[in-house]
């Protein structure tokens, strides 16, 4: 792991975040593909520096980049890439339905968010026909 | 690129389309090897399989979907299935014979060439997962790919009424 | 004794069941349950009696010391003659109160008296005595919790039996709160307790009780739990709302048997941990305001049954008095008052009902006075005002002057002198609206200006049928019997009060005590009643005054209301914070939680930088690489958004290759390639750039958290390589490099890897691909033909509709609380 | 010596020896619950177009899974290491995958498939997506193959994989149907178990780059001789990545938002499961790879009661009764991790036997807010009520599991809470034994809500009500039925709650000792 790779991945890591904190699907695809990337990146420098294809018999084993990673990142490759194409699926129904691909805020989230200001508005009510009542006592 | 996209029409040139044809049997061949050789060069299922994909893309791309309809007869989700079934299957036999998941080899049933078909059956699992990532891509295709359905109008998607979100 | 309560589980089931065949015969075949059990009673009485009680184990949970322990002992006797022998009379009562009548007409249409409510009632009766007799045979702290818990679930149930009736709902609710909350308090303590003492059995804990300040904790918890269950101030809001069930409940669990679970269990504990901690002045303090408020209070009433809850609250503060010291012989008129109030106050209870079940009112403005043919009733209901007001030859009468004997005689207990003049004061007030009951049902606080239908409704109303006041004429008979005899309780309350205090002198009950200083109290308490009852007017008034001057000093109902409601205030308030529905708020959180708590462990361990560039090829991929991402993070296009992610894609392909990795190159090739494709197909579909619409967060925050997460990846990267030299053993790799060709017979290691060695993560791995194509299609396909059973487009928007328009369903909802609310 | 080289001796044997008693054939059981829902998944998705064949098909597999899954807890739990191992590929532990089935492991699989199979038998009663979408069935087992594989899992990187083959099923479950509000909460809920993902393939890196290895058992070895923040920061790091999955606060977001708008039996299911594979991987992972220092016992009971309180207040602000039920999961994920975080004997049994009940109960009540809302066309408290009338039996099917998750005694959630709370006093955890308790009386009022506004009261909607006349809508008898079975083993939960306690407290004594597992998985290369 030199530092330049490592600065590598925060950037992906980074420019992958700004893009997550979005509404746009398209977009938080784009910013989980960064990532991504900047997770492999994290993944194939796990087993050390670089080296040569672990082939045996082309080259001195010792000599070898290390496999494993490599698995694992072709492994997580391609898991990502199967739920990214389903996240796409997504997106496409979600233009169906809608004709954009924003991720609009929950509902019923808003409606409870909507009740508060509600419950407010009763609270401040009864404050002041309590005000009232006892003024009406003191008069 | 998006709205270059082409689906049909008579304008579209006859060479390039033969062009794209060798291309696409040829990556199918190249597929093939990365599916043979992956045990000892790089390859195998994955990118095999993969390759395979990108040849389909190259198909759908000049022929829409039609194309990728006929260049692959059985359906997409058979494909998919049969992929998984051998892939699972050569984890499950094992275990049926009394061996351990996925035990590749011919211990159970003692053929006198032991690396021989520890090769066919480590091949067996990379096949099926060639054939997953051909059904991935073929049903990707089937799904994104083909847009005539009722539901959909040639004009310009408008937002619908009443949804409640300011205009965009 | 569990097959008792196995009969009372199958008893009570089986008239749930049966309900709707049965109707108010249901109660007959609840009454087989106590039935049984006074039976069995009969042929234990004389060897508990005799000091060998019964007992029965079973075991439950072995490791957590849960157990079912039950021991029939003198106490127990007694709390199971009282829950058996009252549950057999209100069964009996309540066949006849649940027969189709005809004054009003028209209730036997009301889901109350609909034969599936009574028989769901009756069942329900079975399955409460059923856990009553568990919490009084219990001889395990968490079996008489199990049961004590089951209490509150029936009373629940029954309460809110008449479910259209939104008071019903409510006060069940309320209930179920403020003894959920005492049970949990319960529940601490006796796991303290338990803890403490090394055992759950009450006869191990009475051997060799655990003293210490965590004692005195758990032992708050524990009053905490009994004070709630038994209506203690500032808990005993819920009984009087309880009311609202039908008048057998009442009579039964609201006066007669479960609010006295508290008391009960008090008496148990007390000799143990009276004079541990703040045990006696929390009871002492509790019982005497509890006793005072609910005398003020049931003066008040107009409604005959609320002046009887009120009073029972009274009466509940007034056993706590009794049995909560520790004191034998203030515990012995705990004991006997326990017996007489369960006759008095049930008999009273059966007449409130027969009066509304016969009139359609418990109002005393709307009472006039009852025809020749009530003279029976009225005759029972004076014998039992008399026995609660405390008049001699009464049982209540016996219980009041041993209450003041055994204060008297324990006059150094701290405290010992206020709480007489309390029982003292209260009993005035007992008195006092003991007679306002007489006086009411006589007619004699009737409202003067009174519609002539109302006087009729009383003048002319039917007497009640013999099954119907046969119950309670049963228990006046008893109050009147054990008033004048009650040499004949000795032994039975003996054996009661031994099981409490072994070391108690023998018990002798006598009708009269000559003329001691308790007698004298007594005449006080007589007199000072008269006084009240002959001056109710001006006390009246003064209370009304008194009333006013309080008004906002909040009640404990009012105080239980605006809890709850300041509780759902709450939860919405923190709930549309923190849950406020946006997903990109969401994700800063997350993407915060994850890299910066653990940043916080990783930095300490930070110990410089190592080499800074492997090779001269990645600082020209680097560049190229952040450039891309940069780019892909702010253009404006999606399309071009979508090509800037191929190219990083890409130029990963070639850091692969440097890695030494060109399976992984390979791999990322094809599959930057068909996600640019597939991201093209679908994106051709939506607007080529961005929207105006307003982010969820503003881009200074966001550039905030997207620096925070890079700093710290890179801070992780570096600090985790940094510690591989910490640890011994090789690469987990080594093996497989090794392995390769002999046992995997592939020279590509990374495919042996795959297909071999960790071909079960490659199975995982093609079915998420399996999966994921599946569902894309099953998703993209929906609703494109008509009949394939997805919905259609017309019909999704229709579904969008109502569930997006959340301001119209809230601003119908500020239509009905009458607030405006600004947009 | 469980190399590939002794299963050659074992060449011909039939699955059904595994049923004998003897140690390596019972091994064989171990890839069963996995292997088999996918071969079947496989043979399901050839058959799409022919339900039947698909529902025989999925019965079957679940149901030999259940069958095999009873069989290995009753094997594993006679064998005196109470472990079962089998290797990948029959390669020694750190070359191949080891799977690793110990007794909470099995209790964990037997109780999921039991769900597994009634809520299937349920969705199949429903007549609803199940029938609809050829995608059902097939993605369906898969759930219930990656559910399995992170049980048995012994190898970290596995255990992502197993993690993704669940969800990527539970995302194609929550949208199918490709309704709005689906779409929308299943965006979210991709996108941020997907951020989930990430971080968990960036511990892996971090934690191979430190350790060079994924394998449990060796880094159950290895993570100890890290320096000690690193140690904290991997564990913190995997508490979060799982605390995402289970619902941890302030983690939980998606959950709430997603589940309700799932089918009731895909709703039921998650609820019963998918949070519980992430307790289960936190217990898994915090237990077997940390030495005591690095564990974060205060930090987690912190985390406990604010779950507790957040998910408790969460679903009393709600109306929609499958959004008081999700909020609810989450109040109760806090009361598992107070068990785990007090890192007791007591503590992590009382987790356990939590876990199981609660997977069971909740599922339960899942069930029957499927039947409400059938029954009732609507599963908003406002518009419903007086069901306790018109659908007594539904009622009945509600009470049992609403008393038990408000650990009402002697039911199963009284035992569950009771070990929880005496574990808590025991080590005299003052605070977070005061937030169980009385998030427990929040759970009361909660339960109580739904039961006076479904139950309950009159139905002021006309065209609920309607339907709420008896008979006017059939619930379908398979739908009673299973959830009926559900409910009946929630009962059995109290009845044998003595052995169950015992079985999670062998559990939980195995689960404090890790040398056992390492042993017995890298055993037989040392």
């Amino acid at each position: 792991m030199s530092v330049l790779l490592a600065f590598l991945a925060a950037a992906l890591f980074g420019t992958g975040t700004f893009l997550l904190l979005q509404r746009r699907l398209s977009r938080i695809i784009i910013g989980i593909g960064l990532i991504g990337h900047g997770s492999n990146v994290l993944l194939l420098t796990s087993g050390g520096g670089r080296g040569l294809p672990p082939i045996i018999d082309s080259a001195d084993p010792t000599d070898f980049s290390d496999p494993l990673p490599q698995a694992l990142a072709l492994t997580s490759i391609v898991i990502t890439f199967g739920v990214t194409a389903f996240l796409f699926a997504l997106g496409y129904r979600s233009w169906k339905i809608t004709h954009d691909d924003i991720v609009e805020d929950d509902v019923e989230d808003r409606y409870i968010a909507r009740r508060v200001v509600v419950d407010q508005m009763v609270a401040e009510g009864e404050a002041a026909a309590r005000e009232i009542e006892l003024d009406e006592d003191r008069g | 690129m998006s709205t270059q996209a082409p689906t049909s029409g008579p304008q579209r040139l006859v060479i390039l389309d033969q062009s794209i044809k060798v291309l696409y049997q040829s990556i199918l061949v190249l597929s093939l090897y990365f599916l043979f050789a992956g045990h000892n060069l790089p390859g195998g299922g994955f990118v095999g399989g993969l390759t395979a994909g990108a040849a389909v893309s190259l198909r759908y791309v000049s022929g829409g979907a039609m194309a990728v309809r006929t260049a692959f007869r059985l359906p997409s989700h058979i494909v998919l299935g049969l992929g998984l079934l051998v892939s699972a299957g050569t984890a499950l036999i094992p275990v049926v014979l009394g061996g351990a998941v996925l035990e590749h080899g011919d211990r159970e049933v003692g053929l006198p060439i032991f690396g021989d078909v520890k090769f066919v059956s480590a091949l067996a699992f990379d096949i099926g997962v060639y054939l997953v990532v051909v059904g991935l891509v073929l049903m990707a295709f089937a799904a994104f790919g083909d847009d005539l359905g009722p539901i959909e109008s040639t004009a310009p998607p408008e937002p619908p009424d009443g949804t409640g979100r300011e205009a965009s | 004794m569990f097959v008792l309560l196995a009969l009372h589980l199958v008893v009570g089931t089986a008239a749930i069941a049966s309900g709707r065949q049965l109707g108010r015969w249901a109660f007959a075949l609840a009454a087989s349950a106590p039935a049984a059990t006074l039976i069995w009673l009969l042929t234990q009485a004389g060897d508990v009696v005799d000091g060998s009680p019964a007992v029965a184990r079973f075991e439950w949970v072995d490791q957590l010391g849960l157990a079912l322990d039950l021991v029939l002992d003198g106490f127990a006797l007694l709390m199971v003659s009282i829950v058996s022998g009252i549950g057999l009379l209100i069964c009996v009562y309540a066949i006849a109160y649940f027969a189709p009548h005809d004054p009003a007409g028209d209730d036997t249409e009301t889901e109350a008296h609909h034969p599936r409510a009574v028989g769901r009632l009756a069942g329900m009766m079975t399955l409460f005595a059923g856990a009553m007799l568990g919490i009084v045979l219990s001889d395990h702290l968490i079996a008489l919790f199990v049961f004590w818990e089951l209490t509150s679930i029936t009373s629940y149930l029954l309460i809110g039996n008449d479910d259209t009736n939104p008071r019903a709902r409510a006060a069940a609710l309320q209930a179920i709160l403020i003894t959920g909350m005492g049970g949990l308090a319960l529940l601490a303590g006796l796991i303290i307790i338990g803890q403490a003492g090394g055992t759950y059995r009450i006869t191990e804990l009475v051997a060799d009780p655990p003293t210490g300040s965590i004692v005195n904790a758990g032992l708050i918890c524990v009053l905490v739990g009994a004070f709630t269950k038994s209506a203690q101030a500032p808990f005993s809001s819920w009984l009087p709302g309880a009311m609202v069930a039908p008048t057998p409940v009442s009579a039964y669990l609201h006066s007669a048997t479960m609010v006295k679970a508290g008391v009960y269990l008090v008496a148990r504990f007390a000799p143990l941990f009276a004079i541990a901690g703040s045990w006696r002045v929390l009871v002492l303090t509790v019982g005497s305001a509890t006793m005072l408020i609910g005398g003020l209070r049931a003066l008040r009433q107009t409604d005959l049954k609320l002046l009887l809850a009120y009073g029972t609250v009274s009466q509940l503060g007034f056993m706590m008095l009794l049995l909560g010291t520790g004191l034998d012989h203030i515990a012995l008129a705990g004991v006997v008052l326990l017996l007489a109030h369960a006759a008095f106050k049930a008999t009273l209870f059966m007449i409130v009902g027969i009066i509304d079940h016969e009139t359609g009112t418990r109002d005393v403005r709307r009472l006039h006075g009852f025809g020749p043919r009530w003279r029976v009733t009225q005759f029972c209901a004076v014998i039992a005002a008399a026995s609660m007001a405390g008049v001699p030859l009464l049982f209540g009468f016996i219980s009041k002057e041993l209450a003041l004997e055994g204060y008297l005689e324990h006059g150094d207990v701290t405290g010992a002198a206020v709480v007489l003049i309390v029982i003292v004061a209260a009993s005035v007030l007992t008195f006092a609206y003991s007679a306002r009951f007489v006086l009411g049902m006589f007619g004699v606080l009737a409202a003067p200006d009174a519609d002539p239908t109302d006087i009729a409704l009383t003048r002319d109303a039917h007497a009640p049928g013999w099954l119907f006041l046969a119950p309670a004429a049963s228990l006046t008979a008893l109050t009147l019997a054990f008033g004048l005899v009650p040499q004949s309780l000795d032994q039975f309350v003996d054996a009661a009060l031994g099981a409490l205090h072994p070391s108690a002198e023998t018990v002798h009950l006598h009708l009269w005590n000559g003329f001691t200083g308790a007698f004298v109290l007594s005449s006080i308490v007589i007199l000072g009643g008269v006084l009240l009852t002959v001056f109710r007017r001006p006390v009246a008034a003064a209370q009304r005054s008194g009333a006013a001057a309080l008004r906002f000093v909040p009640t404990a109902d009012r105080s239980f209301n605006a809890l709850l409601r300041w509780t759902g205030v709450t939860a919405r308030r923190v709930t549309a914070t923190v849950q406020n529905g946006s997903l990109p708020i969401y994700v800063s959180v997350i993407v915060l939680v994850a890299t910066v708590v653990p940043l916080i462990a990783f930095v300490g361990d930070f110990d410089g930088f190592p080499q800074l560039v492997e090779s001269p090829v990645h600082v020209a991929l680097v560049g190229a690489m952040v450039g891309a991402a940069l780019a892909a993070s702010i253009v404006r296009r999606r399309i071009a958004g979508a090509l800037m992610l191929g190219a990083v894609g890409y130029l990963m392909a070639g850091l692969y290759v440097t890695q030494g990795a060109p399976d992984l190159a390979l791999t990322q090739f094809a599959i930057e390639t068909l996600s640019t494709v597939l991201f093209v197909l679908v994106l051709r579909h939506l607007p080529s750039s961005w929207s105006h619409r307003a982010p969820a967060i503003a881009a200074p925050m966001r550039v905030g958290v997207s620096l925070a997460v890079g700093a710290t990846i890179f801070v992780f990267a570096l600090v985790a390589s940094g510690a591989r030299d910490n640890v011994a053993g090789p690469q987990q790799s080594e093996v497989m490099i090794d392995s390769s060709l002999p046992k995997g017979k592939g020279h590509n290691v990374v495919n042996v890897i795959l297909v071999d060695f960790r071909g079960w993560d490659t199975l995982g791995e093609i079915t998420v691909l399996l999966v994921a194509a599946a569902g894309a299609v099953s998703l993209a396909r929906t609703g494109r033909r008509r009949g394939d059973g997805g919905p259609t487009l017309e019909e999704l928007l229709d579904e969008l509709e109502p569930a997006t328009d959340v301001d119209g369903a809230v601003d119908r909802e500020l239509d009905d609380l009458d607030v405006e609310v600004p947009r | 010596m469980i190399g590939a080289v002794d299963f050659a001796t074992w060449g011909g044997h039939l699955a059904a020896d595994a049923l004998a008693p003897d140690r390596g054939s019972i091994d064989v059981l171990v890839p069963f619950s996995v292997i088999v829902p996918l071969v079947a998944a496989a043979v399901s998705v050839i058959a799409a177009r022919n339900r039947i064949a698909q529902r025989v098909i999925g019965l079957g597999a679940l149901l030999a899974v259940l069958v095999a899954n009873v069989v290995l807890l009753v094997r594993v739990d006679d064998m005196a290491e109470g472990i079962a191992v089998s290797q990948a590929g029959g390669w020694a532990a750190p070359l191949g995958i080891s799977l690793v089935v110990d007794r909470l492991a099995a209790i964990m699989l037997v109780v999921s498939s039991l769900m597994l199979v009634s809520v299937l038998v349920f969705a199949i009663g429903q007549q609803a997506e199940e029938r609809r979408f050829a995608a059902f069935h097939p993605v369906y087992l898969v759930l219930a193959a990656g559910v399995s594989a992170s049980f048995i899992t012994g190898d970290l990187f596995n255990l992502f994989v197993a993690f993704e083959m669940m969800l990527v099923a539970s995302y194609v479950l929550l949208t199918l149907g490709g309704r709005p509000g689906q779409v929308r909460s299943g965006m979210s809920y991709v996108v941020i178990s997907l951020i989930a993902s990430t971080f968990f393939i960036t511990a892996l890196a971090l934690v191979y780059s430190a350790t060079g290895t994924v394998n449990m058992a060796e880094l159950s070895e290895r993570i100890p001789q890290l320096p000690s923040g690193v140690q904290t920061g991997f564990s913190l790091l995997l508490i979060i990545v799982f605390g995402i999955k289970a619902g941890l606060f302030p983690l939980f977001f998606w959950l709430p938002d997603s589940y309700p708008t799932a089918p009731n039996a895909v709703t039921a299911i998650f609820a019963g499961l998918l949070t519980k594979v992430g307790v289960y991987a936190i217990i898994r992972t915090q237990l077997l790879l940390f030495p005591d220092d690095a564990r974060q016992g205060t930090l987690l009971l912190v985390v406990a009661a604010l779950t507790m309180i957040t998910g408790v207040l969460g679903a009393i602000a709600q109306d929609d009764l499958q959004r008081i039920l999700s909020f609810h999961i989450i109040s109760h994920i806090g009361y598992m991790i107070f068990g785990l975080a007090l890192f007791t004997l007591a503590g992590i049994a009382g987790a356990i036997f939590y876990i199981v009940h609660h997977i069971v109960v909740k599922t339960a009540l899942f069930l029957v807010a499927g039947m409400i809302e059938r029954k009732a066309g609507s599963d908003r408290l406002s518009r419903i009520g007086g069901m306790v009338r018109s659908a007594p039996m539904i009622a009945v099917l509600f009470a049992f599991p609403a008393l038990s998750i408000v650990g009402i005694p002697p039911f199963s959630g009284f035992v569950a809470k009771f070990a929880l709370v005496d574990a808590g006093i025991s080590v005299e955890q003052w605070p977070i034994v005061a937030v169980a308790l009385a998030v427990s009386l929040l759970t009361m009022y909660v339960m109580g809500r739904i039961w006076a506004g479904a139950f309950w009261g009159t139905c002021e909607d006309a065209a609920v009500s309607d339907r709420l006349r008896p008979g006017q809508t059939r619930v379908p008898l398979l739908m009673t039925l299973s959830t009926a079975v559900v409910v009946a083993a929630s009962i059995a939960l109290v009845v044998f709650a003595g052995p169950m306690y015992d079985l999670a407290e062998r559990a939980a004594v195995d689960l404090l000792v890790p040398q056992n597992y390492v042993q017995q998985v890298l055993g037989a290369t040392k």
